[in-house]
């Protein structure tokens, strides 16, 4: 009889550790996995429509769940003023980013390429200014912005002027535009 | 047919009968439902003991950390968890509940009554301290203990610089200490002022329960601006409200003021308690009444409402008008006053009575020694200039220790030495406990002088490393090797602890001879408490000729004498609830419900929702007897 | 024990009492002690907030009046049953006293309706500025003592009506919960007098 | 190198430190006192019949004592206080700007004319003698500037302007540190404060304000490029350059600079390669990335980094 709530509990703290364990990690060390050119540009084009989904990428879990990343994602977004053009999400000179119309496929390696390799109508490449792993914690951040990513690991908002309803209760919008991405759930 | 204590009806027959009333269930059923404030201010007092014993593990790794200059056996990440959960855990976890603790299981007792007021509502607040702090800590061994410190200074600790749910633990650790707390106060109150015994007048109750008293008031007007501060914190992390954020009108400093208008009270809140214990120590190893009672009580009452007074000096570094800080200063100063008043009154009964040198007196004089030391460096950071070099430096890590150990452990191991045989009918280990006092002195002042002077030689607060060369490296060492030494000290109090617990001898009713009711029941006492409630006819009631009682409450339910708040004069017989498990139940309840609005502001209806049952049992009244015509016996 | 002195009789002395006579006199009163500390808080932070800022609101318009100002009313109206209430119970009539708790329970409704217009008439979003995270703020923190203190008084009235009703004690308790409300309407009034009229200063 | 509010260098520490002296004297003797009447009560032998009328009147002349003594203290302090407000009042002081990062300090002399202002970081130069008035900001969370040998901390609070007045006294290489906890690398956010004579100092300034040298060797050049393309340049600013990132400390002097990483290491080649390799382990957690580089190619950005004297 005391066996089962002790099952319970450890059960229970057994699945939050592993929940906890990837959104607290403060992962400021090298990325665990290998990032390589070559295999993101294959997981898109530059053409509208955003292309062929590729496999499962460990990398989107990896960065999309720990909270260190997305918050790192967000700094960088104020800091390399994707803000001038994409606003707070809501878009201006750029798309907007929390709604559900994505160009260019709105899984994190579609949004790392585009990061990447600049785009057609004003999306520069960040080639030279950003690393690989900025440019996921960017992508993480971004699909915070459109709910995509879980409850819990998103800020709710920055230390900046408010725009947009709190990440925190955003609702993940669903993906319009025939791509069907690789990462999302 | 309904019978009352008289002198018709006393001695065994009546030990009987009332043992039947007032006696919990047997086994685990009993365990839960239990209210007697004598079993839930023991297993309070354990749990805070067990904090005590965890942060202080905490101190150490940080210690060990710190021995030497650019150490890399922990981490940035758990490093600033570590620190932030030790400050967590002694101020909220320890400090704070182990002296309501304290007084949940003796002011009942030394008011001459049998039951705390609201004793569900002390069993709630028990849970609920439980709960809170296993969640914390559990939340801490899963990587998401708190890492912005003990303070939380937005906008460190806001949504942009503290991601996860790590802050959002420790924002919600305080709903549940401060849920706990908040009620514990209420409780306290209530018993002293309406269920003191017979005659005991105002100026008749023990110093501690002016302290209490105090320190009640205090919790009931500081403790809210805490909760204010942790719930804007967590609305502006989980439903993005701007409170903190200067971008749109929010500011950092809200946070500071609203936490200081707390956390400064709230060293007041765990010393003034201590205060009593050494003035009840005092007394009865003096063999004498405490020398100026009205004046004890005057500087208790003024450092309670000073302290709401001197927030401001947390902030000397913020940048305020300059214009206020000489007023700043002499406020801040002013405290030092009935402090020094205290320490003169104590000293002055030791010179003026004829003193027994028990290892609680031992604990008395070391606290007299290292708490004006640190209430002089106190002084010191009083002034807003001095402040501007100490500040956040390890000067206050040493005046901060100086003042909470010194000035609020010592007492209270004092403290559980002295009331040690009440609580368990055994005295303490003797002469293990006058050297256990030496230790932790040796031990402690090993570790904090030197901090002093590393403070002064520029090193900052909350490193979790430190470069070589900087003339701190042996001070550290040394500071390192006293934490261990006063560590050992701890242990060997708990060691002491558990061998008395099993074979120590045998105490006794009143085993000092002191003078305050408490001692008037057996040790331990009954469920019941007293047999006859007492009637009081000055301030040392069993250092008198006579112990008058005052017959005439019920015996088959639990009755309570309510008296005047002023003169105590009998006023009222007031019933006292029954065990129950709601209490229990309800805490669990709430414990998700809390958890859950860390995630989803929706918990807060759903939690309510499920709060709402369990609430509505607990106040239900269900006990058959009530229906019975009254006074039957008229 | 047998050399006891016996002092008095206590078991002439009543089974309950009202007002400071009454220890849940002294918890009711503690709990509002702590309530209003925090309102007073949260009042200060208010303030506090206002001095950051040139212009109080900043670009938002004022809480419209109507609302607030209905509800203002009703809880005003309200205090007539509920001193009413109170002196019934304190002349434990229990006629009087059902029916009071019966009018109290359903007093609040409209005050519910009032109240959820006022959220809507804040003329802003609560994550929009500071201004109106605070003015959110203390409208949901009165909006808690509403809500708990209806609670309450429905499980009061439920109470009454059965046969536990007739007791002396129950009395005190339904006195006890009408100080409450009065808090309640009061506590409104402060409420009332800065979120909807500090920004019109 | 020191880092003390023991040693005062600054007109503001000296104060204090004269200030701290006074309050160890009062303080000190009511500490005696305090321990003298403990020991009498401890080790009186004769004890006779109470006598709580003389207690009452020493009581009353206690209250007296610690009213007069914290009297004393609190004007002392007042008139400390006003004499920090005073101290090189009179001369035009020095303005700048220090604006707090996670984890590093933003350095700005400031100057009527632009082309004169000078960017720098986690270090501070002053020139001997003229007041110095700084004007604090923070770009994230709260910092404490603490320079414990010239001044007491202030604190930089972002969404308000705070300022800290300094007043070099001695020549001489002092450390400061962030006071305030701020996070995952509080401990790592020193800097260095070089007081040094205004005729070193103007030099300094002068120097700082020309464009960086242009790369002279091959491999120097091949250590610019790769500055340039690779992604230092979108963090980093270097003076007459295309790298004008604000994220990062400005590196137009770089090798001048007594350490990297504010204060977390001597600024040597070597030091600068191992922090250029791998920043994340040698401050973990903070802003600058790990960028993936071949040895030789490392070598070639040290090169050219060493040149930025």
């Amino acid at each position: 009889m005391r066996s089962f709530p002790a099952a319970t509990i450890v059960l229970l703290l057994a699945s939050a550790a592993l929940g906890s364990c990837q959104r607290e990690a403060r992962e400021t060390r090298d990325a665990p996995l290998p990032f390589s050119q070559q295999t993101l540009a294959t997981t898109t084009t530059v053409m509208a429509g955003g292309g062929a989904a590729g496999a499962p990428d460990p990398r989107v879990a990896h960065y999309e769940k720990n909270a260190w990343h997305v918050s790192e994602g967000q700094r960088l977004y104020e800091q390399f003023n994707c803000v001038e053009c994409h606003a707070h999400g809501g878009g201006g000179i750029g798309v907007p980013l929390m709604d559900d119309e994505w160009i260019y496929g709105s899984s994190s390696p579609q949004i790392v390429a585009t990061i990447m390799q600049g785009r057609p109508n004003g999306m520069p490449s960040y080639r030279n200014l950003l690393t690989e792993e900025q440019m996921w914690q960017i992508a993480a951040y971004v699909r915070s912005l459109s709910g995509h990513v879980p409850k819990d690991v998103p800020p709710s908002r920055a230390d900046d002027l408010a725009s947009g309803p709190p990440i925190t209760l955003q609702k993940p919008e669903p993906v319009r535009n025939s791509n069907r991405e690789s990462g999302s759930r | 047919m309904s019978r009352v204590d008289g002198p018709d009806f006393t001695g065994d027959a009546l030990h009987a009968a009332l043992t039947e009333t007032w006696s919990d269930a047997p086994g685990l059923w009993g365990w839960i439902t239990t209210v007697d404030h004598k079993r839930v201010g023991r297993r309070y007092i354990a749990t805070a003991f067990v904090f005590l014993a965890l942060a202080g593990v905490l101190a150490l790794i940080m210690r060990v950390q710190l021995a030497r200059p650019e150490s890399g056996l922990i981490s940035a990440d758990r490093y600033n968890q570590i620190f932030s959960m030790h400050g967590t855990t002694m101020m909220f976890l320890f400090a704070v509940p182990v002296m309501q603790a304290m007084a949940v299981y003796l002011i009942p007792l030394m008011m001459g009554t049998r039951q705390i007021a609201f004793p569900r509502l002390n069993a709630f607040s028990y849970w609920i301290y439980l709960f809170g702090g296993v969640f914390l800590w559990i939340a801490f061994v899963l990587n998401i203990g708190p890492e912005a410190g003990w303070f939380s200074y937005v906008p460190l600790a806001g949504p942009e610089y503290s991601p996860g749910k790590r802050t959002d633990v420790w924002a919600q650790m305080i709903t549940f200490t401060e849920v706990a707390a908040l009620a514990g106060a209420v409780e306290l109150i209530t018993t002293i002022l309406k269920q003191r015994a017979a005659g005991m007048s105002l100026n008749r109750i023990p110093l501690f329960a002016w302290s209490i008293l105090v320190t009640s008031f205090m919790v009931i007007f500081a403790m809210p601006a805490v909760m204010l501060a942790s719930s804007f914190l967590i609305a502006d992390r989980l439903v993005g409200t701007q409170f903190y954020n200067p971008a749109e009108g929010g500011d950092a400093l809200l946070w500071q003021h609203l936490f200081w208008f707390f956390g400064h009270p709230e060293v007041y809140i765990i010393f003034i308690p201590a205060v009593g214990f050494v003035s009840q120590i005092t007394e009865t190893f003096s063999r004498r009444e405490v020398f100026g009672y009205p004046v004890m009580v005057l500087s208790a009452v003024s450092i309670g409402l000073l302290a709401f007074g001197l927030w401001v000096h947390h902030m000397f570094a913020t940048g305020l008008p300059r214009i206020g800080y000489s007023f700043f200063t002499a406020a801040s100063m002013m405290i030092a006053l009935p402090g020094g008043v205290q320490i003169f009154c104590w000293i002055a009964t030791i010179w003026s009575g004829r003193p027994r040198w028990e290892t609680p007196l031992l604990w008395v004089v070391s606290f007299i020694i290292t708490f004006v030391m640190g209430g002089l460096t106190g002084v010191m950071v009083a002034s807003v200039p001095l402040d501007l070099q100490l500040h956040d430096s390890y000067f206050v890590v040493a005046h901060f220790h100086y003042v909470l150990i010194g000035g609020a452990v010592f007492p209270l191991l004092g403290a559980v030495t002295y009331w040690f045989p009440k609580f368990t009918g055994r005295m303490m280990a003797e002469p293990l406990g006058k050297w256990n006092v030496l230790l932790s002195f040796i031990g402690f002042h090993l570790t904090f002088f030197p901090m002093h002077i590393t403070g002064i030689l520029g090193m900052p607060r909350r490193v979790y490393t430190y470069p070589a060369g900087m003339g701190w490296d042996t001070l550290n060492l040394v500071s390192t090797i006293g934490a261990f030494v006063f560590a050992a000290s701890i242990v060997l109090f708990l060691f002491n602890v558990a061998i008395s617990l099993r074979g120590g001898r045998a105490a006794g009713d009143n085993p000092w001879d002191a003078a305050s009711l408490e001692w008037k029941t057996s040790s331990p006492p009954p469920p019941y408490n007293f047999d006859h409630i007492p009637v009081v006819e000055s301030r040392t009631p069993l250092w008198d000729e006579t112990r008058p009682v005052i017959p005439g409450l019920r015996t088959e339910v639990r009755e309570l004498l309510v008296t005047t708040a002023i003169d105590a004069i009998p006023d009222v017989r007031d019933a006292s609830p029954s065990p129950n498990g709601w209490p229990f139940i309800a805490a669990i309840l709430l414990t998700i419900g809390f958890i859950g609005s860390i995630f989803t502001p929706w918990a807060v209806v759903w939690g309510a929702l499920l709060m709402a049952p369990p609430l509505i049992l607990w106040f239900w009244p269900h006990d058959p007897l009530e229906v019975k015509p009254e006074h039957s016996d008229e | 024990m047998s050399e006891a002195r016996f002092v008095g009789d206590a078991s002439q002395l009543p089974d309950h009492a009202f007002g400071s006579r009454s220890t849940t006199w002294w918890g009711v009163c503690g709990f509002i002690a702590i309530e209003s500390a925090g309102f007073a808080l949260a009042f200060a932070s208010y303030f506090f907030l206002m001095a950051q800022e040139k212009q109080w609101p900043a670009s938002a318009f004022p809480p419209d009046l109507m609302w607030g100002t209905l509800t203002t009313l009703l809880l005003l109206l309200s205090e007539i049953p509920n001193m009413w209430l109170k002196r019934a119970a304190e002349a434990e009539d229990l006629r009087k006293v059902r029916t009071g708790l019966v009018i109290m329970s359903l007093i609040v409704l409209p005050i519910f309706v009032t109240r959820a217009f006022e959220f809507g008439h804040l003329n802003i979003a609560w994550d929009r500025s500071a201004y109106a995270s605070i003015t959110w703020a203390l409208l949901v923190l009165h909006s808690f003592h509403l809500i708990t203190d209806w609670a309450d008084t429905l499980v009061l009235t439920a109470l009454m009506h059965t046969r536990h009703g007739a007791k002396g004690r129950r009395f005190a308790d339904t006195s006890e919960n009408a100080l409450y409300w009065h808090f309640v309407a009061l506590s409104w009034v402060l409420v009332y007098a800065v979120a909807y009229w500090a920004p019109r200063l | 190198m020191i880092q003390s509010a023991a040693h005062p260098t600054g007109a503001h520490a000296a104060i204090t430190s004269n200030l701290f002296g006074l309050f160890l004297w009062v303080t000190g003797f009511f500490f005696l006192l305090v321990l003298v009447f403990l020991g009498w009560a401890i080790w009186r032998k004769d004890r006779g019949a109470v006598r709580d009328r003389a207690l009452r009147l020493t009581v009353t002349s206690w209250i007296g004592m610690i009213t007069l003594g914290l009297f004393g203290l609190t004007i002392a302090s007042y008139f400390a206080d006003r004499s920090l407000a005073f101290a090189g009042a009179g001369k035009t002081p020095l303005r700048m700007r220090v604006t707090a990062h996670q984890w590093w300090w933003e350095v700005e002399y400031l100057d009527r004319d632009q082309s004169k202002a000078v960017t720098t970081a986690n270090e501070i130069r002053l020139p001997l003698g003229r007041p110095v008035q700084i004007l604090l900001a923070s770009d994230d969370v709260i910092h404490s500037l603490w320079i414990p040998n010239l001044a007491g901390k202030q604190d930089l609070i972002p969404g308000r302007s705070t300022d800290l007045q300094l007043l070099p006294r001695q020549v001489g290489h002092f450390r400061a540190q962030c006071a305030e906890f701020c996070g995952l690398q509080h401990a790592h956010m020193a800097l260095d404060v070089i007081v040094e004579s205004p005729d070193q100092f103007a030099t300094w300034w002068a120097k700082s304000i020309q464009p960086a040298p242009a790369p002279a060797t091959p491999e120097q050049k091949r250590g610019f490029d790769l500055v340039m393309t690779r992604q230092c340049a979108g963090c980093h600013a270097i003076n007459g350059t295309p790298a004008y990132g604000t994220v990062g400390p400005d590196l137009s002097r770089v090798a001048h600079r007594a350490t990297l990483a504010a204060g977390e290491m001597p600024n040597s080649r070597a030091w600068l390669e191992r922090w250029v390799r791998d920043p994340q382990s040698a401050k973990p957690g903070n802003q600058m990335p790990k960028i993936p580089m071949k040895p030789d190619e490392l070598h070639a950005v040290s090169a050219y980094l060493e040149t930025l004297q």
